[in-house]
Protein backbone atom coordinates (compact mmCIF):
# COMPACT_ATOMS: atom_id res chain seq x y z
CA UNK A 1 0.00 0.00 0.00
CA UNK A 2 1.58 3.42 -1.21
CA UNK A 3 1.43 5.67 1.80
CA UNK A 4 -1.11 7.98 0.11
CA UNK A 5 -3.38 5.05 0.45
CA UNK A 6 -2.71 4.63 4.05
CA UNK A 7 -3.14 8.40 4.36
CA UNK A 8 -6.42 8.80 2.77
CA UNK A 9 -8.07 5.71 4.29
CA UNK A 10 -6.49 7.17 7.79
CA UNK A 11 -8.02 10.44 7.35
CA UNK A 12 -11.52 8.92 5.58
CA UNK A 13 -12.36 6.43 8.70
CA UNK A 14 -11.31 9.58 10.80
CA UNK A 15 -14.22 11.54 10.15
CA UNK A 16 -16.31 8.72 9.39
CA UNK A 17 -16.02 8.20 13.32
CA UNK A 18 -16.27 11.85 14.03
CA UNK A 19 -19.49 12.32 12.14
CA UNK A 20 -20.55 9.30 13.96
CA UNK A 21 -20.12 10.72 17.26
CA UNK A 22 -21.79 13.74 16.04
CA UNK A 23 -24.45 12.10 14.48
CA UNK A 24 -25.18 10.11 17.97
CA UNK A 25 -24.24 13.11 20.24
CA UNK A 26 -24.64 16.65 18.66
CA UNK A 27 -26.43 18.77 20.93
CA UNK A 28 -28.79 20.03 17.85
CA UNK A 29 -31.03 17.35 16.27
CA UNK A 30 -30.74 18.61 12.73
CA UNK A 31 -26.95 18.69 13.38
CA UNK A 32 -26.82 14.97 14.25
CA UNK A 33 -29.32 14.09 11.09
CA UNK A 34 -27.22 16.24 8.85
CA UNK A 35 -23.69 14.35 10.28
CA UNK A 36 -25.83 11.04 10.48
CA UNK A 37 -26.22 11.20 6.33
CA UNK A 38 -22.80 12.72 5.39
CA UNK A 39 -21.64 9.97 7.88
CA UNK A 40 -23.17 7.59 4.94
CA UNK A 41 -21.35 9.18 2.23
CA UNK A 42 -18.32 9.06 3.58
CA UNK A 43 -19.48 5.02 4.19
CA UNK A 44 -19.83 4.48 0.48
CA UNK A 45 -16.55 6.05 0.31
CA UNK A 46 -15.07 3.27 2.18
CA UNK A 47 -16.92 0.72 0.82
CA UNK A 48 -15.13 1.34 -2.92
CA UNK A 49 -12.15 1.61 -0.74
CA UNK A 50 -12.57 -2.17 0.39
CA UNK A 51 -13.22 -3.16 -3.25
CA UNK A 52 -16.98 -3.45 -2.74
CA UNK A 53 -18.60 -1.20 -5.62
CA UNK A 54 -21.83 -3.20 -5.42
CA UNK A 55 -22.19 -2.46 -1.81
CA UNK A 56 -21.03 1.44 -2.11
CA UNK A 57 -23.74 1.13 -4.80
CA UNK A 58 -26.47 0.34 -1.92
CA UNK A 59 -25.00 2.27 0.52
CA UNK A 60 -25.44 5.66 -1.66
CA UNK A 61 -28.95 4.87 -3.28
CA UNK A 62 -30.43 3.30 0.09
CA UNK A 63 -28.01 4.17 3.36
CA UNK A 64 -26.93 7.73 2.70
CA UNK A 65 -29.81 8.70 0.23
CA UNK A 66 -32.97 7.31 1.11
CA UNK A 67 -32.41 6.85 5.20
CA UNK A 68 -31.60 10.51 5.24
CA UNK A 69 -34.27 12.59 3.46
CA UNK A 70 -36.80 9.33 5.39
CA UNK A 71 -34.59 11.27 8.86
CA UNK A 72 -34.96 14.71 7.60
CA UNK A 73 -38.79 13.93 6.79
CA UNK A 74 -39.40 12.55 10.38
CA UNK A 75 -37.60 15.29 11.84
CA UNK A 76 -40.10 17.61 9.80
CA UNK A 77 -42.51 16.15 12.30
CA UNK A 78 -41.37 15.84 15.82
CA UNK A 79 -41.42 18.58 17.91
CA UNK A 80 -38.05 20.00 19.37
CA UNK A 81 -36.44 17.90 21.36
CA UNK A 82 -36.96 18.24 25.21
CA UNK A 83 -33.85 17.97 27.20
CA UNK A 84 -33.51 17.27 31.22
CA UNK A 85 -30.77 19.24 32.67
CA UNK A 86 -27.12 17.83 31.56
CA UNK A 87 -25.05 15.67 33.74
CA UNK A 88 -21.74 16.28 31.76
CA UNK A 89 -19.14 14.90 33.95
CA UNK A 90 -20.96 11.48 34.44
CA UNK A 91 -21.47 10.94 30.85
CA UNK A 92 -17.97 11.11 30.79
CA UNK A 93 -17.22 8.90 33.74
CA UNK A 94 -19.68 6.50 31.89
CA UNK A 95 -18.01 6.57 28.38
CA UNK A 96 -14.48 4.77 30.64
CA UNK A 97 -15.96 1.04 30.47
CA UNK A 98 -17.17 1.63 27.50
CA UNK A 99 -13.42 2.71 25.76
CA UNK A 100 -12.12 -0.15 28.12
CA UNK A 101 -14.46 -2.41 26.24
CA UNK A 102 -13.93 -0.94 22.82
CA UNK A 103 -10.28 -1.65 22.80
CA UNK A 104 -10.65 -5.21 23.94
CA UNK A 105 -13.20 -6.04 21.64
CA UNK A 106 -10.63 -4.18 18.87
CA UNK A 107 -7.37 -6.33 19.90
CA UNK A 108 -9.41 -9.72 19.93
CA UNK A 109 -10.28 -8.77 16.28
CA UNK A 110 -7.17 -8.02 15.22
CA UNK A 111 -5.61 -11.14 16.55
CA UNK A 112 -8.23 -13.01 14.97
CA UNK A 113 -7.96 -11.92 11.58
CA UNK A 114 -4.63 -12.31 11.81
CA UNK A 115 -4.82 -15.79 12.81
CA UNK A 116 -7.28 -16.99 10.89
CA UNK A 117 -6.36 -19.48 7.71
CA UNK A 118 -9.18 -17.21 6.31
CA UNK A 119 -10.23 -19.14 3.35
CA UNK A 120 -13.70 -17.84 2.31
CA UNK A 121 -15.89 -18.96 0.30
CA UNK A 122 -15.06 -17.32 -2.76
CA UNK A 123 -13.50 -19.99 -4.29
CA UNK A 124 -16.39 -22.10 -4.05
CA UNK A 125 -18.57 -19.26 -5.51
CA UNK A 126 -16.22 -18.39 -8.69
CA UNK A 127 -16.21 -23.01 -9.36
CA UNK A 128 -19.99 -22.62 -9.06
CA UNK A 129 -20.22 -19.56 -11.24
CA UNK A 130 -20.32 -20.90 -14.66
CA UNK A 131 -23.66 -22.66 -13.90
CA UNK A 132 -24.94 -19.50 -12.05
CA UNK A 133 -26.47 -17.46 -14.86
CA UNK A 134 -25.09 -14.34 -14.21
CA UNK A 135 -21.73 -12.90 -14.85
CA UNK A 136 -21.42 -11.24 -11.00
CA UNK A 137 -20.57 -13.02 -8.16
CA UNK A 138 -22.39 -10.79 -5.72
CA UNK A 139 -25.90 -10.98 -8.36
CA UNK A 140 -24.68 -14.89 -8.23
CA UNK A 141 -25.10 -15.47 -4.57
CA UNK A 142 -27.75 -13.50 -4.10
CA UNK A 143 -30.32 -14.15 -6.75
CA UNK A 144 -28.96 -18.22 -7.08
CA UNK A 145 -26.79 -19.62 -4.32
CA UNK A 146 -28.76 -17.89 -1.73
CA UNK A 147 -31.42 -16.77 -3.26
CA UNK A 148 -33.59 -18.13 -0.12
CA UNK A 149 -31.93 -14.81 1.89
CA UNK A 150 -32.93 -12.29 -0.43
CA UNK A 151 -36.38 -13.69 -1.08
CA UNK A 152 -36.85 -13.46 3.04
CA UNK A 153 -35.18 -9.76 2.61
CA UNK A 154 -37.76 -8.73 0.26
CA UNK A 155 -40.65 -10.31 2.87
CA UNK A 156 -38.88 -8.07 5.47
CA UNK A 157 -39.47 -4.98 3.62
CA UNK A 158 -42.89 -6.35 2.88
CA UNK A 159 -43.60 -6.69 7.01
CA UNK A 160 -42.43 -3.32 7.55
CA UNK A 161 -44.56 -1.82 4.89
CA UNK A 162 -47.31 -3.89 6.45
CA UNK A 163 -46.49 -2.68 9.73
CA UNK A 164 -46.43 0.92 8.99
CA UNK A 165 -49.13 0.88 7.11
CA UNK A 166 -51.15 -0.66 9.85
CA UNK A 167 -50.31 2.07 12.03
CA UNK A 168 -52.62 4.50 10.12
CA UNK A 169 -53.09 6.65 7.03
CA UNK A 170 -50.11 8.57 5.08
CA UNK A 171 -49.34 11.38 7.83
CA UNK A 172 -46.07 12.52 5.88
CA UNK A 173 -48.31 13.98 3.03
CA UNK A 174 -48.91 16.97 4.00
CA UNK A 175 -47.89 19.68 1.78
CA UNK A 176 -45.55 22.91 3.00
CA UNK A 177 -46.67 26.48 2.20
CA UNK A 178 -43.70 27.16 0.84
CA UNK A 179 -43.90 28.51 -3.09
CA UNK A 180 -40.78 27.01 -4.82
CA UNK A 181 -41.60 27.21 -8.50
CA UNK A 182 -38.27 25.67 -9.54
CA UNK A 183 -39.32 22.51 -8.30
CA UNK A 184 -41.73 20.67 -10.28
CA UNK A 185 -38.99 21.92 -13.07
CA UNK A 186 -36.40 20.02 -12.21
CA UNK A 187 -38.78 16.88 -11.30
CA UNK A 188 -39.75 17.37 -14.90
CA UNK A 189 -36.16 17.09 -16.05
CA UNK A 190 -34.97 13.78 -12.97
CA UNK A 191 -38.09 11.84 -13.56
CA UNK A 192 -37.12 10.10 -16.27
CA UNK A 193 -33.61 9.97 -15.78
CA UNK A 194 -34.50 8.50 -12.65
CA UNK A 195 -36.32 5.52 -14.68
CA UNK A 196 -33.71 5.23 -17.22
CA UNK A 197 -31.02 4.76 -14.38
CA UNK A 198 -33.22 2.30 -12.89
CA UNK A 199 -33.10 -0.13 -16.02
CA UNK A 200 -29.89 0.95 -16.30
CA UNK A 201 -28.83 -0.63 -12.72
CA UNK A 202 -31.26 -3.85 -13.47
CA UNK A 203 -29.21 -4.55 -16.34
CA UNK A 204 -26.10 -3.69 -15.07
CA UNK A 205 -26.92 -6.27 -12.42
CA UNK A 206 -26.47 -9.22 -14.18
CA UNK A 207 -22.62 -8.40 -15.49
CA UNK A 208 -21.53 -6.14 -12.52
CA UNK A 209 -22.37 -3.49 -9.26
CA UNK A 210 -25.89 -3.20 -9.38
CA UNK A 211 -29.67 -5.11 -9.54
CA UNK A 212 -32.69 -4.98 -7.85
CA UNK A 213 -32.22 -2.75 -4.46
CA UNK A 214 -30.58 0.01 -5.72
CA UNK A 215 -32.25 0.46 -8.67
CA UNK A 216 -35.77 0.05 -7.04
CA UNK A 217 -34.09 2.77 -4.74
CA UNK A 218 -33.60 4.60 -7.47
CA UNK A 219 -37.46 4.57 -8.61
CA UNK A 220 -38.50 4.98 -5.31
CA UNK A 221 -36.12 8.22 -4.81
CA UNK A 222 -38.21 9.12 -8.43
CA UNK A 223 -41.74 8.52 -7.10
CA UNK A 224 -40.82 10.14 -3.70
CA UNK A 225 -39.31 13.63 -5.31
CA UNK A 226 -42.44 13.55 -7.31
CA UNK A 227 -44.58 13.62 -3.95
CA UNK A 228 -42.61 16.18 -2.90
CA UNK A 229 -43.29 18.00 -5.68
CA UNK A 230 -46.58 18.05 -5.32
CA UNK A 231 -47.83 14.78 -7.34
CA UNK A 232 -50.52 12.97 -5.50
CA UNK A 233 -51.31 9.19 -5.70
CA UNK A 234 -53.55 8.67 -8.41
CA UNK A 235 -57.16 7.76 -6.93
CA UNK A 236 -57.13 4.78 -9.05
CA UNK A 237 -54.02 3.70 -7.79
CA UNK A 238 -54.96 3.59 -4.37
CA UNK A 239 -56.12 0.49 -2.54
CA UNK A 240 -55.98 -2.89 -4.49
CA UNK A 241 -53.64 -2.12 -7.92
CA UNK A 242 -51.00 -0.54 -5.32
CA UNK A 243 -51.25 -3.37 -2.57
CA UNK A 244 -50.62 -5.61 -5.92
CA UNK A 245 -47.46 -3.32 -6.88
CA UNK A 246 -46.19 -3.49 -2.88
CA UNK A 247 -46.52 -7.63 -2.90
CA UNK A 248 -45.51 -8.26 -6.35
CA UNK A 249 -41.79 -8.50 -5.71
CA UNK A 250 -42.26 -11.38 -3.25
CA UNK A 251 -45.39 -12.82 -5.54
CA UNK A 252 -42.86 -13.01 -8.51
CA UNK A 253 -40.16 -14.53 -6.20
CA UNK A 254 -42.12 -17.12 -4.99
CA UNK A 255 -43.41 -18.16 -8.30
CA UNK A 256 -40.28 -18.47 -9.48
CA UNK A 257 -39.17 -20.56 -6.51
CA UNK A 258 -42.18 -22.87 -6.28
CA UNK A 259 -41.91 -22.88 -10.59
CA UNK A 260 -38.16 -24.40 -9.52
CA UNK A 261 -39.54 -26.80 -6.50
CA UNK A 262 -41.96 -28.46 -9.89
CA UNK A 263 -39.44 -28.43 -12.70
CA UNK A 264 -35.76 -28.38 -10.89
CA UNK A 265 -37.07 -30.63 -7.74
CA UNK A 266 -35.54 -28.34 -5.09
CA UNK A 267 -37.38 -24.45 -3.91
CA UNK A 268 -35.11 -22.16 -6.06
CA UNK A 269 -33.30 -24.73 -8.09
CA UNK A 270 -33.03 -22.59 -11.70
CA UNK A 271 -33.18 -25.43 -14.23
CA UNK A 272 -29.34 -24.19 -15.77
CA UNK A 273 -30.32 -23.44 -19.05
CA UNK A 274 -32.98 -21.00 -18.26
CA UNK A 275 -31.16 -19.80 -14.98
CA UNK A 276 -30.52 -16.24 -16.78
CA UNK A 277 -33.69 -15.16 -18.05
CA UNK A 278 -35.48 -16.07 -15.18
CA UNK A 279 -33.34 -13.76 -13.10
CA UNK A 280 -33.72 -11.25 -15.02
CA UNK A 281 -37.75 -11.75 -14.57
CA UNK A 282 -37.15 -11.91 -10.97
CA UNK A 283 -34.55 -9.29 -10.45
CA UNK A 284 -37.26 -7.12 -12.38
CA UNK A 285 -40.07 -7.87 -10.33
CA UNK A 286 -38.18 -7.52 -7.22
CA UNK A 287 -37.02 -4.37 -8.39
CA UNK A 288 -40.08 -2.64 -9.25
CA UNK A 289 -41.72 -3.53 -6.20
CA UNK A 290 -38.79 -2.50 -3.96
CA UNK A 291 -38.94 0.95 -5.60
CA UNK A 292 -42.94 1.16 -4.38
CA UNK A 293 -42.21 -0.51 -0.90
CA UNK A 294 -39.89 1.89 -0.69
CA UNK A 295 -41.71 4.70 -1.46
CA UNK A 296 -44.31 3.39 0.45
CA UNK A 297 -42.02 2.83 3.65
CA UNK A 298 -41.43 7.14 3.07
CA UNK A 299 -45.04 8.27 3.13
CA UNK A 300 -45.06 6.34 6.45
CA UNK A 301 -49.05 4.82 6.11
CA UNK A 302 -51.14 4.04 3.69
CA UNK A 303 -52.34 6.37 1.02
CA UNK A 304 -56.34 7.50 2.05
CA UNK A 305 -58.81 5.44 -0.28
CA UNK A 306 -61.03 8.42 -1.31
CA UNK A 307 -63.92 5.73 -1.95
CA UNK A 308 -66.06 6.43 1.14
CA UNK A 309 -68.94 7.80 -0.07
CA UNK A 310 -69.36 5.22 -3.09
CA UNK A 311 -69.71 2.62 -1.68
CA UNK B 1 0.38 16.36 -24.42
CA UNK B 2 -3.70 15.63 -24.14
CA UNK B 3 -2.92 13.52 -20.66
CA UNK B 4 -1.24 17.27 -19.50
CA UNK B 5 -4.03 19.19 -20.27
CA UNK B 6 -6.11 16.52 -18.43
CA UNK B 7 -3.65 17.56 -15.48
CA UNK B 8 -3.90 20.87 -15.55
CA UNK B 9 -8.09 20.82 -15.66
CA UNK B 10 -8.01 18.36 -12.60
CA UNK B 11 -5.33 20.28 -10.70
CA UNK B 12 -7.71 23.60 -11.76
CA UNK B 13 -10.49 22.06 -10.65
CA UNK B 14 -9.19 21.07 -7.26
CA UNK B 15 -8.11 24.68 -6.61
CA UNK B 16 -12.21 25.54 -7.16
CA UNK B 17 -13.18 22.92 -4.59
CA UNK B 18 -10.89 24.95 -2.52
CA UNK B 19 -12.31 28.50 -3.25
CA UNK B 20 -15.76 26.91 -2.34
CA UNK B 21 -14.71 25.72 0.76
CA UNK B 22 -12.95 28.93 1.81
CA UNK B 23 -16.24 30.73 0.38
CA UNK B 24 -18.16 28.09 2.87
CA UNK B 25 -16.00 28.92 5.79
CA UNK B 26 -15.60 32.89 5.46
CA UNK B 27 -18.63 34.18 4.18
CA UNK B 28 -20.90 36.12 6.73
CA UNK B 29 -24.42 34.85 5.90
CA UNK B 30 -26.08 31.64 3.88
CA UNK B 31 -26.56 33.64 1.30
CA UNK B 32 -23.09 34.76 0.06
CA UNK B 33 -21.99 31.48 0.73
CA UNK B 34 -24.71 29.70 -1.00
CA UNK B 35 -23.16 32.06 -3.75
CA UNK B 36 -19.26 30.92 -3.09
CA UNK B 37 -20.21 27.77 -2.93
CA UNK B 38 -22.63 26.43 -5.76
CA UNK B 39 -21.19 28.19 -8.21
CA UNK B 40 -17.66 27.05 -7.24
CA UNK B 41 -18.45 23.49 -6.60
CA UNK B 42 -20.28 23.24 -10.06
CA UNK B 43 -17.69 24.74 -11.55
CA UNK B 44 -14.68 22.14 -10.21
CA UNK B 45 -16.63 19.09 -10.92
CA UNK B 46 -16.71 20.33 -14.45
CA UNK B 47 -13.36 20.83 -14.25
CA UNK B 48 -12.51 17.58 -12.95
CA UNK B 49 -14.94 15.27 -15.43
CA UNK B 50 -13.42 17.32 -18.50
CA UNK B 51 -10.05 16.35 -16.62
CA UNK B 52 -10.93 12.50 -16.59
CA UNK B 53 -12.55 12.48 -20.04
CA UNK B 54 -10.02 14.20 -21.62
CA UNK B 55 -8.06 10.85 -19.91
CA UNK B 56 -10.23 8.30 -20.72
CA UNK B 57 -10.40 6.93 -24.42
CA UNK B 58 -13.34 5.37 -24.02
CA UNK B 59 -17.02 7.32 -25.88
CA UNK B 60 -18.98 5.83 -23.29
CA UNK B 61 -17.20 6.65 -20.45
CA UNK B 62 -16.59 10.15 -21.58
CA UNK B 63 -20.85 10.58 -22.35
CA UNK B 64 -21.49 9.08 -18.83
CA UNK B 65 -18.95 11.86 -17.38
CA UNK B 66 -20.31 14.25 -19.00
CA UNK B 67 -23.80 13.02 -18.11
CA UNK B 68 -22.87 13.37 -14.74
CA UNK B 69 -21.84 16.76 -14.57
CA UNK B 70 -25.03 18.16 -16.46
CA UNK B 71 -26.89 16.61 -13.39
CA UNK B 72 -24.90 17.44 -10.94
CA UNK B 73 -25.33 21.47 -12.54
CA UNK B 74 -29.03 20.82 -13.05
CA UNK B 75 -29.54 19.62 -9.43
CA UNK B 76 -27.01 22.10 -7.97
CA UNK B 77 -28.73 24.99 -9.34
CA UNK B 78 -32.33 23.98 -8.31
CA UNK B 79 -31.46 23.40 -4.72
CA UNK B 80 -29.02 26.15 -4.27
CA UNK B 81 -32.81 28.10 -5.37
CA UNK B 82 -34.43 26.01 -2.91
CA UNK B 83 -31.95 26.80 -0.41
CA UNK B 84 -31.99 30.34 -0.70
CA UNK B 85 -36.10 30.64 -1.11
CA UNK B 86 -36.59 28.34 2.07
CA UNK B 87 -34.17 30.69 3.92
CA UNK B 88 -35.63 34.27 3.04
CA UNK B 89 -39.13 32.40 4.10
CA UNK B 90 -37.65 32.13 7.58
CA UNK B 91 -36.70 35.81 7.63
CA UNK B 92 -32.95 35.15 7.39
CA UNK B 93 -31.98 38.99 5.81
CA UNK B 94 -29.10 38.98 3.41
CA UNK B 95 -26.38 40.24 5.14
CA UNK B 96 -25.68 43.91 4.09
CA UNK B 97 -22.13 45.73 5.07
CA UNK C 1 -0.67 8.60 -12.37
CA UNK C 2 -2.37 6.88 -9.92
CA UNK C 3 -0.75 8.55 -6.97
CA UNK C 4 -1.81 11.55 -8.55
CA UNK C 5 -5.47 10.72 -8.77
CA UNK C 6 -5.13 9.71 -5.17
CA UNK C 7 -3.32 12.57 -3.77
CA UNK C 8 -6.09 14.91 -5.50
CA UNK C 9 -8.65 12.38 -3.76
CA UNK C 10 -7.01 13.13 -0.70
CA UNK C 11 -6.97 16.36 -1.17
CA UNK C 12 -10.72 16.57 -1.51
CA UNK C 13 -11.45 14.48 1.52
CA UNK C 14 -9.26 17.26 3.62
CA UNK C 15 -11.28 20.01 2.04
CA UNK C 16 -14.52 18.30 3.14
CA UNK C 17 -13.32 17.58 6.66
CA UNK C 18 -12.29 21.60 6.80
CA UNK C 19 -15.46 22.17 6.03
CA UNK C 20 -16.96 20.03 8.76
CA UNK C 21 -16.36 23.25 10.34
CA UNK C 22 -19.35 24.47 9.05
CA UNK C 23 -21.55 21.84 10.57
CA UNK C 24 -20.53 22.22 13.83
CA UNK C 25 -21.10 26.09 13.50
CA UNK C 26 -24.19 26.71 11.50
CA UNK C 27 -25.46 28.75 12.72
CA UNK C 28 -29.04 27.89 10.56
CA UNK C 29 -30.05 25.09 9.77
CA UNK C 30 -29.67 26.07 5.98
CA UNK C 31 -26.04 26.54 6.64
CA UNK C 32 -25.77 22.69 7.64
CA UNK C 33 -27.60 21.88 4.66
CA UNK C 34 -25.30 23.70 2.05
CA UNK C 35 -22.75 21.78 3.89
CA UNK C 36 -24.63 18.61 2.79
CA UNK C 37 -24.62 19.88 -0.58
CA UNK C 38 -20.41 20.49 -0.71
CA UNK C 39 -19.92 17.11 1.05
CA UNK C 40 -22.43 15.33 -1.77
CA UNK C 41 -20.16 17.06 -4.98
CA UNK C 42 -17.18 16.34 -3.34
CA UNK C 43 -18.13 12.53 -2.99
CA UNK C 44 -18.59 12.74 -6.85
CA UNK C 45 -15.58 14.18 -7.64
CA UNK C 46 -13.36 11.66 -4.81
CA UNK C 47 -15.33 8.75 -6.14
CA UNK C 48 -14.07 10.01 -9.98
CA UNK C 49 -10.78 10.44 -9.12
CA UNK C 50 -10.70 7.00 -7.13
CA UNK C 51 -12.17 5.72 -10.81
CA UNK C 52 -9.17 7.02 -11.89
CA UNK C 53 -6.87 5.82 -9.51
CA UNK C 54 -8.59 1.94 -9.98
CA UNK C 55 -10.09 2.04 -13.02
CA UNK C 56 -12.97 0.26 -11.89
CA UNK C 57 -16.11 1.34 -13.98
CA UNK C 58 -19.46 0.58 -11.23
CA UNK C 59 -17.58 3.59 -9.46
CA UNK C 60 -18.90 5.88 -12.25
CA UNK C 61 -22.24 4.25 -11.56
CA UNK C 62 -21.87 5.09 -7.81
CA UNK C 63 -21.33 8.58 -8.62
CA UNK C 64 -23.95 8.96 -10.96
CA UNK C 65 -26.25 7.76 -8.35
CA UNK C 66 -24.63 10.52 -5.85
CA UNK C 67 -25.34 13.12 -8.48
CA UNK C 68 -29.03 11.61 -9.24
CA UNK C 69 -29.90 11.58 -5.38
CA UNK C 70 -27.74 14.88 -4.05
CA UNK C 71 -31.36 16.62 -4.81
CA UNK C 72 -33.82 13.87 -3.02
CA UNK C 73 -32.17 15.52 0.28
CA UNK C 74 -32.08 19.22 0.17
CA UNK C 75 -35.57 18.76 -1.94
CA UNK C 76 -37.17 16.98 1.69
CA UNK C 77 -35.34 19.23 3.71
CA UNK C 78 -37.03 22.31 2.04
CA UNK C 79 -40.36 20.73 2.04
CA UNK C 80 -40.77 18.66 4.77
CA UNK C 81 -37.93 19.38 7.62
CA UNK C 82 -38.18 23.08 7.46
CA UNK C 83 -41.25 24.76 6.43
CA UNK C 84 -43.66 23.78 9.31
CA UNK C 85 -41.33 24.03 12.48
CA UNK C 86 -37.87 26.21 12.49
CA UNK C 87 -35.65 23.26 13.52
CA UNK C 88 -34.17 24.99 16.81
CA UNK C 89 -30.90 26.07 15.48
CA UNK C 90 -29.92 27.58 19.41
CA UNK C 91 -30.12 31.09 18.56
CA UNK C 92 -29.16 31.31 15.40
CA UNK C 93 -29.78 33.98 12.91
CA UNK C 94 -33.63 32.86 12.61
CA UNK C 95 -35.97 35.43 14.45
CA UNK D 1 4.11 0.30 7.07
CA UNK D 2 4.10 -2.70 9.05
CA UNK D 3 0.96 -2.62 9.36
CA UNK D 4 -1.44 -5.74 8.01
CA UNK D 5 -3.80 -3.60 5.45
CA UNK D 6 -7.25 -4.13 7.16
CA UNK D 7 -5.84 -3.08 10.25
CA UNK D 8 -7.59 0.73 9.87
CA UNK D 9 -10.29 -0.55 8.98
CA UNK D 10 -10.97 -3.12 11.86
CA UNK D 11 -10.29 -0.25 14.25
CA UNK D 12 -12.51 1.97 12.87
CA UNK D 13 -15.55 -0.36 12.52
CA UNK D 14 -14.92 -1.32 16.29
CA UNK D 15 -14.93 2.23 17.44
CA UNK D 16 -18.24 2.60 14.88
CA UNK D 17 -19.74 -0.30 17.33
CA UNK D 18 -18.61 0.77 20.75
CA UNK D 19 -20.17 4.70 19.98
CA UNK D 20 -23.67 3.16 18.09
CA UNK D 21 -24.06 0.49 21.17
CA UNK D 22 -23.19 3.45 23.76
CA UNK D 23 -25.61 5.59 22.33
CA UNK D 24 -28.03 3.53 22.18
CA UNK D 25 -28.12 3.00 26.01
CA UNK D 26 -27.65 6.27 26.83
CA UNK D 27 -29.15 8.74 25.20
CA UNK D 28 -32.79 9.56 25.86
CA UNK D 29 -34.34 10.74 22.26
CA UNK D 30 -35.90 7.85 20.61
CA UNK D 31 -34.25 9.49 16.96
CA UNK D 32 -31.14 9.17 18.57
CA UNK D 33 -31.22 5.96 19.52
CA UNK D 34 -32.10 5.10 15.98
CA UNK D 35 -28.95 7.03 14.69
CA UNK D 36 -26.88 5.07 17.22
CA UNK D 37 -27.98 1.83 15.84
CA UNK D 38 -27.48 2.55 12.70
CA UNK D 39 -24.04 3.60 13.40
CA UNK D 40 -23.14 0.21 15.53
CA UNK D 41 -24.82 -1.53 12.21
CA UNK D 42 -22.44 0.10 10.00
CA UNK D 43 -19.40 -0.72 12.22
CA UNK D 44 -20.78 -4.44 12.10
CA UNK D 45 -21.09 -3.89 7.89
CA UNK D 46 -17.08 -2.88 7.63
CA UNK D 47 -16.38 -5.44 10.25
CA UNK D 48 -18.18 -8.62 7.77
CA UNK D 49 -16.39 -7.03 4.80
CA UNK D 50 -12.92 -6.52 6.04
CA UNK D 51 -12.39 -10.21 7.05
CA UNK D 52 -14.12 -11.45 3.93
CA UNK D 53 -10.84 -9.49 2.00
CA UNK D 54 -8.42 -11.50 4.25
CA UNK D 55 -8.65 -14.74 1.79
CA UNK D 56 -6.86 -14.76 -1.45
CA UNK D 57 -9.91 -14.07 -3.71
CA UNK D 58 -12.25 -11.36 -2.68
CA UNK D 59 -15.02 -13.41 -0.82
CA UNK D 60 -18.47 -12.53 -2.42
CA UNK D 61 -20.57 -13.77 0.21
CA UNK D 62 -20.39 -11.26 2.99
CA UNK D 63 -20.65 -8.83 0.01
CA UNK D 64 -24.02 -10.45 -0.15
CA UNK D 65 -24.57 -10.51 2.84
CA UNK D 66 -23.74 -7.12 4.06
CA UNK D 67 -26.39 -5.76 0.62
CA UNK D 68 -29.35 -7.68 2.76
CA UNK D 69 -28.09 -5.86 5.91
CA UNK D 70 -28.20 -2.34 4.37
CA UNK D 71 -32.11 -3.44 2.82
CA UNK D 72 -32.78 -4.66 6.56
CA UNK D 73 -31.29 -1.59 8.38
CA UNK D 74 -33.59 0.33 6.15
CA UNK D 75 -36.62 -1.64 6.79
CA UNK D 76 -36.23 -1.29 10.62
CA UNK D 77 -35.36 2.76 10.47
CA UNK D 78 -38.42 3.24 8.67
CA UNK D 79 -40.61 1.31 11.53
CA UNK D 80 -39.09 2.59 14.19
CA UNK D 81 -39.30 6.20 12.94
CA UNK D 82 -43.31 5.83 12.31
CA UNK D 83 -43.51 4.37 15.31
CA UNK D 84 -41.54 7.35 16.85
CA UNK D 85 -43.67 9.89 15.34
CA UNK D 86 -46.87 8.33 16.35
CA UNK D 87 -45.37 8.09 19.83
CA UNK D 88 -44.58 11.95 19.90
CA UNK D 89 -48.09 12.72 18.71
CA UNK D 90 -50.18 10.62 21.30
CA UNK D 91 -47.64 12.59 24.34
CA UNK D 92 -48.61 15.86 25.21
Amino acid sequence: MHPVEVTFDALLLFSMVVLAWQGVHARNMFRAVVSFMMFGLLTAVAWVRLEAPDIALAEASLGAGLTGALLLATLGRLGPERRGPRRRRAMKLSMLPWLALGLVGTTVLLAVTLSLPAPGLGEAVLAAMPAAGVDSPVTAVLLNFRAWDTLLEIGVMLLAVIALWSLGQDVLASTSRLPAPALPALVRVLFPLFVLSTFYLLWRGGHGPGGAFPAGALLAAGLVLALLAGARVPERMRGAPLRWAVGGGLFAFLIVAVGGMWAAGAFFAYPPQHASILIAIVEIAAGLSIGVMLTALFLGGEPTEVRRGRT
Amino acid sequence: MIMMAGTVLIVLGLLFFLSGTVGLLRFPDVFTRLHALSKADTLALGLVCAGLALHADDGALQLKLLLIWLLVIVSGATCSSLIARAALAHGIRPWQR
Amino acid sequence: MTVFYLAGALFLLGNVAVALARVLRGPTAADRMLSGELMGTTAVAVLLLLYGATGIEALLDVALVFAILAAMAVVTFVRRTWPEDPVDDNGGETP
Amino acid sequence: MSLPPGTLFLLASALLFAIGTHGLVTCRHLLRKVLALNVATTGVFLLLVTLGRSGTTVDPVPHAMVLTGIVVALSTTAVALGLIVRLERRRP
